[in-house]
């Protein structure tokens, strides 16, 4: 099987649900498809997902890297929050684009080094490690925002959140250059075998050499990056740093996109590209929900529905269950994980 | 002493010092009263998280509890508004309706093979949904029996009350750590924790288990969610957000690993108590700002993981270090 | 002099502002006052009034998340012999159960913005959009039945769709967009209600987006009054919002001196105006009164 | 033949067929157990041994073919089932609970009870009593894994054969034992078929499956090659059944004599760590492969673990070429050239899920750093040049490892080490579970590297397979450096005589 017949069957079934989704909406609402030209910028619901799915999207990116070593990361919603307010802190401070973007993005690394330190070194249990910093990175974004939100009118940061490139949205850019970038470099180089390996056996890797430590930190650092691309999106979108609600949930979102795009919880195996379409199936539902009309006190119960439905139909047990649901016990390979401390 | 017990001896010198540390800083803090309120304030919580210690050491994790709280508040709340009926058969029928959901979850994550953080998520959203779909005011309770339930407490000297909810939630903890060590079905628990394909390579009845396991946890959170209603007399589809969380922290405080395998429930209600201890402080001080108490809380949550890490590595270091120890 | 103020979080700029205020205000008269932040969890709420009530302090000032669920703790501080004081929203509980009540009436909040739209639009068709609270919380609830009220009996006026923006910018900009897009690019809507400021802002940048005026092709009313809000306003991009002042310390503080002086009992609610602002009202100068609360 | 026709099967499999994606891995395979009879299943690796008895154990479903039990026809659905029909296994890799404790894992699923209770006092007693047969006295209250593999292996055997009612089926279950252990297992296995239990039992250890059998039924690809009496059977005889060829090959008695005189290229001075291992000298020169001899718990592993900066030494020096050398980490000991396949490969050697490929560039892609990937098309060259080699039995290098059979798991460590071309190599228990053909191919691979000038250290229970490749062999006793032999003075005779010195001063 050549590379690129894996590839497009490993996000076939991604692919299938986000049209599925999609149909799904169009059934609901005629006019999804529609798109225009809107002061210079591409305008209708496809462009909308897309466009709002771009902080999942990003968080996303890094959480699968970070799933793939066999961790979690429940920091992603803060560090957007503390990002955001950075750069509208900066952009407001009058320290200019460059400098806040600068700092912005160096806040992200420091939250990434922070729950990599914690993780590879301290030897914490990710999904612990990263609620320290989920509980009191909003906390550290409300002191730079003092509590307020705030905001600002600087053109060149808003530019990230609803500019246009070629009439692309900007966020919509910025997430598939990083998607891509990402994945360019964890597949031309040895990282995304490597990431893989310590997420399946951390000892065994560590005892062929394999630096795990750094490797670690390097994927949690990845993670808070992106999460600092996603804050200054957030945050450039509705001009002003909203510390209390930026990211909110959002981590558990992007841990959904992972999931949908058939990535296992338990690390090893990634797709970055199948995780991207998940977060767009995600947002997909998402936008849907809204155009559906439908009140709001049912959004969660369709939201619900939909992952469950999406979920069985991912699942590879579930045509062997219907067929067998009585008989089968499974087959398995004769391994069994060990589990890394 | 059993190695075993380690991080749960750390815990408890933990907390016992932290206890110390605070009453040094305001005398007030040691009196039947606070201690009183740390039981019944945290009954909830305490109750949710011995099922959520049940998942945990079966290697799995259920976010769905804080949702089936509000959904039971809700049930309950709406049920006593518009039918004449007495609140037992109403609690009857919440705990069949949250012990069934959790063994649906656990159902779906055997048979269809999904992560259980995707499924209970799922079910979490679903659970608030239906606490939404049944009513989106917060609905008073407003039931002699519930009055009853709330008057019966024991008033502690020093005026400090140990209420029924306190002391449903101390029950809950030794029912659990019974089922935990003294039963079969405990050890399956810690053996699926340890692997479900050696688990079912042992003669483990993995499905059963893991439908159990969720059922429990359901349970629990069904409990936790009479409690809830007890506590506040009210139904509310937004209350007890996050608690799901703050449960998860509580049972990895008390030394239960969240890979499975191996852990504590009575750490469980040490860890409990840690977090309760903490928010009690923070008030007790009250001169924290809004984002100043979040970042204490996770500084202190950070500090508690690590004195317990270190005391477990010191002590173990101390002891010779036993072959292929990991 | 001590007092434990429980508010529910930092979850909007005007609750940041309120907690400001109270600050400054017991600052000014020189009461010790002991904050607690619930994080938007009322068993959190009740905890800090337990451990209030158990540090015995002299009063409490209580911003309850939720109207239910308070007789037992608030039976607790009487029995204690502290007096109560409820900010910026009720609870259901029985009425000797707290001193008094600082507040605005939501419900009229939403009357206010309602009788705005009606005055406004007189007897045009108007198909309204409205971005709802947080779903359950009580001021999504009761700014929402405010409103229809006010428009009950205008049959021109119709809300046609509803959607929940969470109170923040960022859902409101994006629920506002998804309208956009089902009301037919957005020429469908001649009005926009918001439960907020903050979610009327972040719609106001959708439309903008859209190639529409805000101010103009859809009315933008809301609820709040924050800075930004008249920001907007100065611009001529919102037309109207009601004021829910962040000052509730202040009445609260003085009702309670007088409480404690010589046992004076004030009214069992004060009610604090729901003034309604519009581009008339010199947006640009309270814009510039507001911008330094801490909103 | 009598016996056949009076005792009816105990358990008897016909034409059992399972096939995995991309392998056959049983094909129409029969199989009869009689009661009171040791049955030992042979073949090579990958041959279908673990398949056949997960198959009749109801941890895999079978695809075709029919199972007996006493006449009656049972299907397992899971091991539970299979228990409760009174069949305990030892599975190949040990599939206990490492977190749990020994009497825990002995006991899972059939607790003592005590006033509807598990009674944790009864279990530890028990559990002690249990052991104490197998000459085993240990802390049961301690957690599996703080006890080696063997402990674990024999923890494993304990369990089974408390559950076997009628049937015991035993894995490689002295894969990591040594002599001592392997006899009181084998004294243990009589007088369960005395008792007139049915007894399977896979080795590669030819010498025990003639001490201990009566019967022999040889695999090879998935097909049943045949099943005869012990008795009738040579080895010779044997090992064509298995490899389907004749296996050339000439036995040692003594260790090597042409002993390399090139100056040390490591030396170990004082090596030590606290509560691991005494400190030790060692010195090893290029081309040279040192044995390394002990009873279980010796502290052989350690010495390894200590020399690769897995648990780094606390006292003495070590010096690559007459340069002083830090070793505080693996990483420290791969950088300086050296390499280390440990013991236990299911948790501390194989990647399960990455590909044969993955799993063989491993090393070599983590000493080159993470920034150069080796070109897949040479990664590809690699694996299957190794594949080819060491005769690994896969279809393809793609298949995850884990999936392949065990003793292949083994030979894709080598391959790892192998591909990093390294100057001093570790190997622990290099031949556990690997099969006749490949034994020797190994030995031969041994010898071939030291005389490319590749260093070797070898740990193995298997005192005649030190003989065969050794220039030096190094007994350890009680976590000390006891004794060392050189060339002609290496014999199995010996070797055991100064691993059983001690017996001999504690008796005295
Ligand atoms: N779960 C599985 N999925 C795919 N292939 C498998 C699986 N389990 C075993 N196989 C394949 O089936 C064949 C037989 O494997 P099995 O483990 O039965 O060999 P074995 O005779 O026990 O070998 P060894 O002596 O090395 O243990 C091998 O080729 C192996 O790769
Ligand atoms: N028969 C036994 N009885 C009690 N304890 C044992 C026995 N065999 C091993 N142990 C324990 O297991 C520990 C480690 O054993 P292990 O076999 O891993 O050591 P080792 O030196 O690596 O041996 P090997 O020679 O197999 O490499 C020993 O320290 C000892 O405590
Ligand atoms: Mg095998
Ligand atoms: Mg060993």
């Amino acid at each position: 099987m050549t590379g690129l017949a894996r590839f497009l069957r490993r996000i076939a079934p991604q692919l299938l649900t986000l049209a599925a989704v999609i149909g799904l909406i169009a059934l609901v609402f005629p006019g999804f498809f529609q798109i225009s030209l809107a002061n210079g910028r591409l305008f209708g619901s496809p462009i909308d997902i897309l466009n709002r799915g771009a902080p999942v999207a990003l968080l996303a990116i890094g959480m699968t890297l970070v799933i793939a070593t066999r961790g979690i990361d429940l920091s992603v919603g803060a560090v957007m929050a503390i990002c955001g307010a950075v750069s509208a802190w900066g952009i407001t401070e009058g320290y200019g684009l460059a400098a806040t973007l600068a700092m912005a993005l160096a806040a992200g690394l420091l939250c990434g080094l922070w729950n990599g330190f914690l993780v590879a070194v301290l030897r914490i249990q990710p999904i612990v490690a990263t609620l320290i910093l989920m509980v009191a990175g909003r906390g550290i974004a409300q002191l730079i925002t003092e509590g307020a939100i705030l905001t600002f009118n600087d053109e060149s940061l808003i530019f990230f959140g609803s500019g246009s490139i070629f009439a692309v949205p900007t966020p919509v850019v910025i997430w598939i250059v990083t998607g891509l970038l990402v994945a360019f470099v964890v597949r031309r180089s040895a990282l995304g075998m490597l990431i893989e390996a310590i997420g399946i056996n951390l000892r065994a890797s560590a005892l062929a050499g394999v630096n795990a430590r750094v490797l670690l930190i390097a994927v949690y650092m990845t993670s808070g990056l992106c999460a600092a691309l996603a804050g200054i999106i957030a945050a450039a979108d509705i001009r002003g740093a909203d510390a209390n609600n930026a990211g909110l949930w959002l981590e558990l979102d992007a841990i959904l996109a992972v999931v949908v795009g058939g990535n296992s919880l338990l690390g090893g195996r990634f797709s970055l590209c199948a995780s991207l379409i998940g977060a767009m199936i995600i947002q997909a539902m998402n936008t849907g929900i809204l155009l559906s009309g439908f009140p709001p006190e049912f959004n969660l119960v369709i939201k619900a529905a939909i992952i469950l439905v999406i979920l069985v139909l991912q699942s590879p047990r579930a045509h062997t269950t219907m067929v067998f649901f009585r008989r089968a016990p499974r087959e398995e390979p004769a391994q069994t994980r060990t589990v890394p401390q | 002493m059993n190695a075993r017990l380690l991080p749960l001896t750390a815990t408890v010198v933990i907390f016992i010092a932290a206890y110390a540390v605070c009453y040094s800083q305001y005398p007030n803090m040691l009196s039947t009263r606070v201690i009183g309120n740390l039981l019944t304030d945290n009954a909830f919580l305490g109750i949710a998280a011995v099922g959520m210690t049940f998942v945990i050491l079966s290697g799995g994790i259920d976010l769905s509890i804080g949702s089936v709280i509000a959904f039971s508040g809700v049930f309950i709340a709406v049920l006593l508004r518009d039918t004449g009926l007495h609140p037992i058969p109403v609690f009857i029928a919440l705990l069949a309706v949250t012990t069934l959901f959790g063994a649906s979850m656990g159902a779906i994550i055997h048979f269809l093979e999904m992560p259980p953080f995707i499924v209970t998520l799922a079910g979490m959203f679903l659970a608030r949904g239906m606490a939404y779909v049944l009513t989106i005011d917060s609905v008073p309770i407003t039931h002699a029996f519930f009055d009853q339930l709330q008057g019966f407490y024991w008033l502690m000297p020093g005026k400090g009350r140990l209420t029924f909810i306190g002391g449903l939630m101390l029950v809950t903890f030794m029912a659990g750590i019974v089922l935990a060590h003294r039963t079969r079905f405990g050890a399956n628990v810690y053996a699926l924790g340890g692997g479900v394909q050696t688990a079912r390579l042992m003669g483990v009845p993995v499905a059963q288990t893991t439908m159990a396991i969720y059922a429990l946890s359901g349970f629990f959170a069904g409990l936790a969610g009479i409690v809830f209603a007890i506590y506040t007399s009210a139904g509310y589809s937004l209350a007890t957000v996050g608690v799901e969380l703050d449960a998860i922290a509580a049972v990895v405080i008390g030394g239960t690993l969240l890979t499975g395998g191996s852990g504590f429930v009575a750490g469980t209600l040490i860890g409990v108590l840690i977090m309760g201890l903490i928010q009690t402080y923070i008030v007790f001080d009250g001169s924290l700002s809004s984002w100043w108490t979040k970042i204490v809380i996770g500084l202190l949550l950070f500090a508690f993981i690590l004195l317990q890490k270190g005391l477990v590595l010191v002590t173990n270091r101390e002891r010779t270090t036993p072959h292929h120890a990991r | 002099q001590t007092i434990g103020f429980s508010q529910i979080g930092s979850e909007s700029g005007w609750r940041a502002a309120e907690t400001t205020l109270t600050r400054q205000q017991a600052e000014e008269r020189g009461i010790d006052l002991k904050f607690a932040d619930a994080q938007q969890k009322q068993e959190n709420q009740i905890k800090a009034l337990r451990s209030f009530i158990a540090q015995g302090v002299d009063a409490i000032l209580l911003a309850p998340v939720v109207a239910t669920g308070w007789d037992s703790v608030l039976e607790e501080a009487k029995e204690a012999e502290i007096p109560v004081v409820l900010l910026d929203r009720m609870v259901d509980s029985s009425k000797d159960l707290y001193l008094t009540a600082v507040g605005s009436d939501l419900v009229h909040e939403g009357e206010v913005a309602g009788q705005w739209l009606v005055d406004t639009v007189g007897d045009e068709q108007c198909n309204v959009v409205e971005l709802q609270g947080t779903t359950g919380s009580s001021p999504a609830i009761d700014r929402k039945t405010g409103f229809e009220n006010a428009i009950k009996g205008h049959d021109n006026i119709k809300i046609t769709r509803s959607q929940t923006g969470d109170f923040t910018r960022t859902k409101g900009k994006e629920v506002m967009e998804s309208f956009l897009k089902a009301e037919g690019g957005g020429g469908d809507i001649c009005a926009l209600y918001a439960h907020n400021d903050d979610m009327a802002v972040g719609a106001i940048q959708a439309i903008k987006e859209a190639g529409l005026k805000p101010g103009e092709d859809i009315l933008v009313v809301s609820i709040d009054a924050v800075p930004d809000i008249f920001k907007a306003m100065a611009a001529g991009e919102a037309n109207a919002t009601v004021e829910l002042t962040p000052n509730m310390a202040g009445p609260a503080f003085d009702a309670l001196a007088a409480y404690m002086k010589d046992g004076t009992m004030p009214e069992k609610f004060i009610q604090t105006e729901s003034k309604l602002y519009t581009q008339a009202d010199d947006p640009q100068g309270e814009y510039d009164r507001r911008k330094d609360l801490g909103y | 033949m009598d016996a056949v026709a009076v005792s009816p099967p105990l358990l008897c499999a016909e034409a059992v067929s399972k096939s995995f994606p991309g392998t056959i891995a049983l094909d129409g395979v029969d199989f009869t157990l009689l009661a009171g009879e040791v049955h030992a299943l042979l073949g090579e690796n990958g041959a279908g041994k673990s398949t056949l008895i997960k198959c009749l154990t109801g941890a895999y479903r079978r695809d075709a073919g029919d199972i007996r039990l006493e006449g009656r026809s049972i299907d397992p659905r899971n091991t539970l089932d299979a228990q409760r029909h009174g069949i305990g296994t030892v599975y190949q890799e040990v599939n206990l609970l490492p977190k749990m404790s020994v009497a825990e894992n002995l006991f899972l699923g059939h607790q003592p009870m005590r006033f509807g209770m598990v009674s944790g006092r009864r279990m530890n007693r028990q559990a002690r009593e249990t052991l104490a047969q197998y000459g085993m006295s240990i802390d049961v209250s301690r957690s599996l894994d703080s006890y080696s593999v063997a402990v674990q292996q024999v923890v494993a055997i304990a369990r089974a054969v408390m559950l076997s009612g009628k049937v015991l089926v035993l894995d490689e279950p002295t894969a990591s034992l040594d002599s001592h252990e392997v006899h009181m297992l084998f004294d243990i296995v009589r007088s369960l078929k005395e008792r007139g239990l049915g007894i399977v039992f896979i080795s590669h250890f030819l010498d025990q499956v003639f001490e201990v059998s009566d019967r022999i039924t040889v695999l090879r690809n998935g097909r049943l090659v045949g099943t005869r009496p012990t008795a009738d059977l040579d080895r010779v005889e044997l090992v064509n059944m298995m490899l389907g060829r004749d296996l050339e090959g000439e036995t040692r008695t003594t260790g090597r004599k042409d002993l390399p005189t090139a100056e040390p290229r490591l030396a170990f001075r004082g090596f030590g760590r606290k509560g691991r291992i005494t400190p030790f000298d060692l010195e090893i020169r290029p081309g040279e492969v040192v044995g390394m001899a002990g009873l279980l718990g010796s502290g052989r592993t350690e010495t390894a673990e200590t020399l690769f900066g897995l648990t780094p030494h606390d006292t003495g020096t070590a010096e690559q070429d007459g340069k002083p050398l830090r070793l505080a980490s693996p990483r420290d000991a791969i950088a300086a050239g050296f390499g280390f396949s440990p013991e236990d490969r299911k948790s501390d050697g194989i990647i399960a899920d990455l590909s044969v490929r993955e799993n063989i560039a491993l090393a070599l892609q983590a000493r080159m750093g993470w920034a150069r990937r080796l070109p897949l098309r040479q990664q590809y060259a690699m694996a299957e040049d190794f594949i080819r080699r060491l005769d690994i039995r896969t279809p393809d290098a793609d298949k995850p490892v884990g999936l392949l059979s065990g003793g292949n798991q083994q030979k894709v460590m080598l391959a790892r080490w192998l591909a990093t071309n390294p100057v001093f190599l570790i190997l622990d228990e290099p031949t556990r579970g690997i099969d006749v053909g490949a034994h020797a191919e190994i030995i031969r691979l041994i010898e071939e590297l030291c005389a490319e000038g590749m260093s070797l250290l070898v740990i193995s229970s298997e005192l005649d397979e030190l003989v065969a490749y050794s220039h030096r062999v190094v007994v350890v006793r009680d976590r000390q450096h006891v004794a060392e032999l050189v060339g002609e003075d290496i014999t199995t005779g010996n070797m055991v005589e100064a691993i059983a010195a001690s017996e001999v001063e504690d008796a005295a």
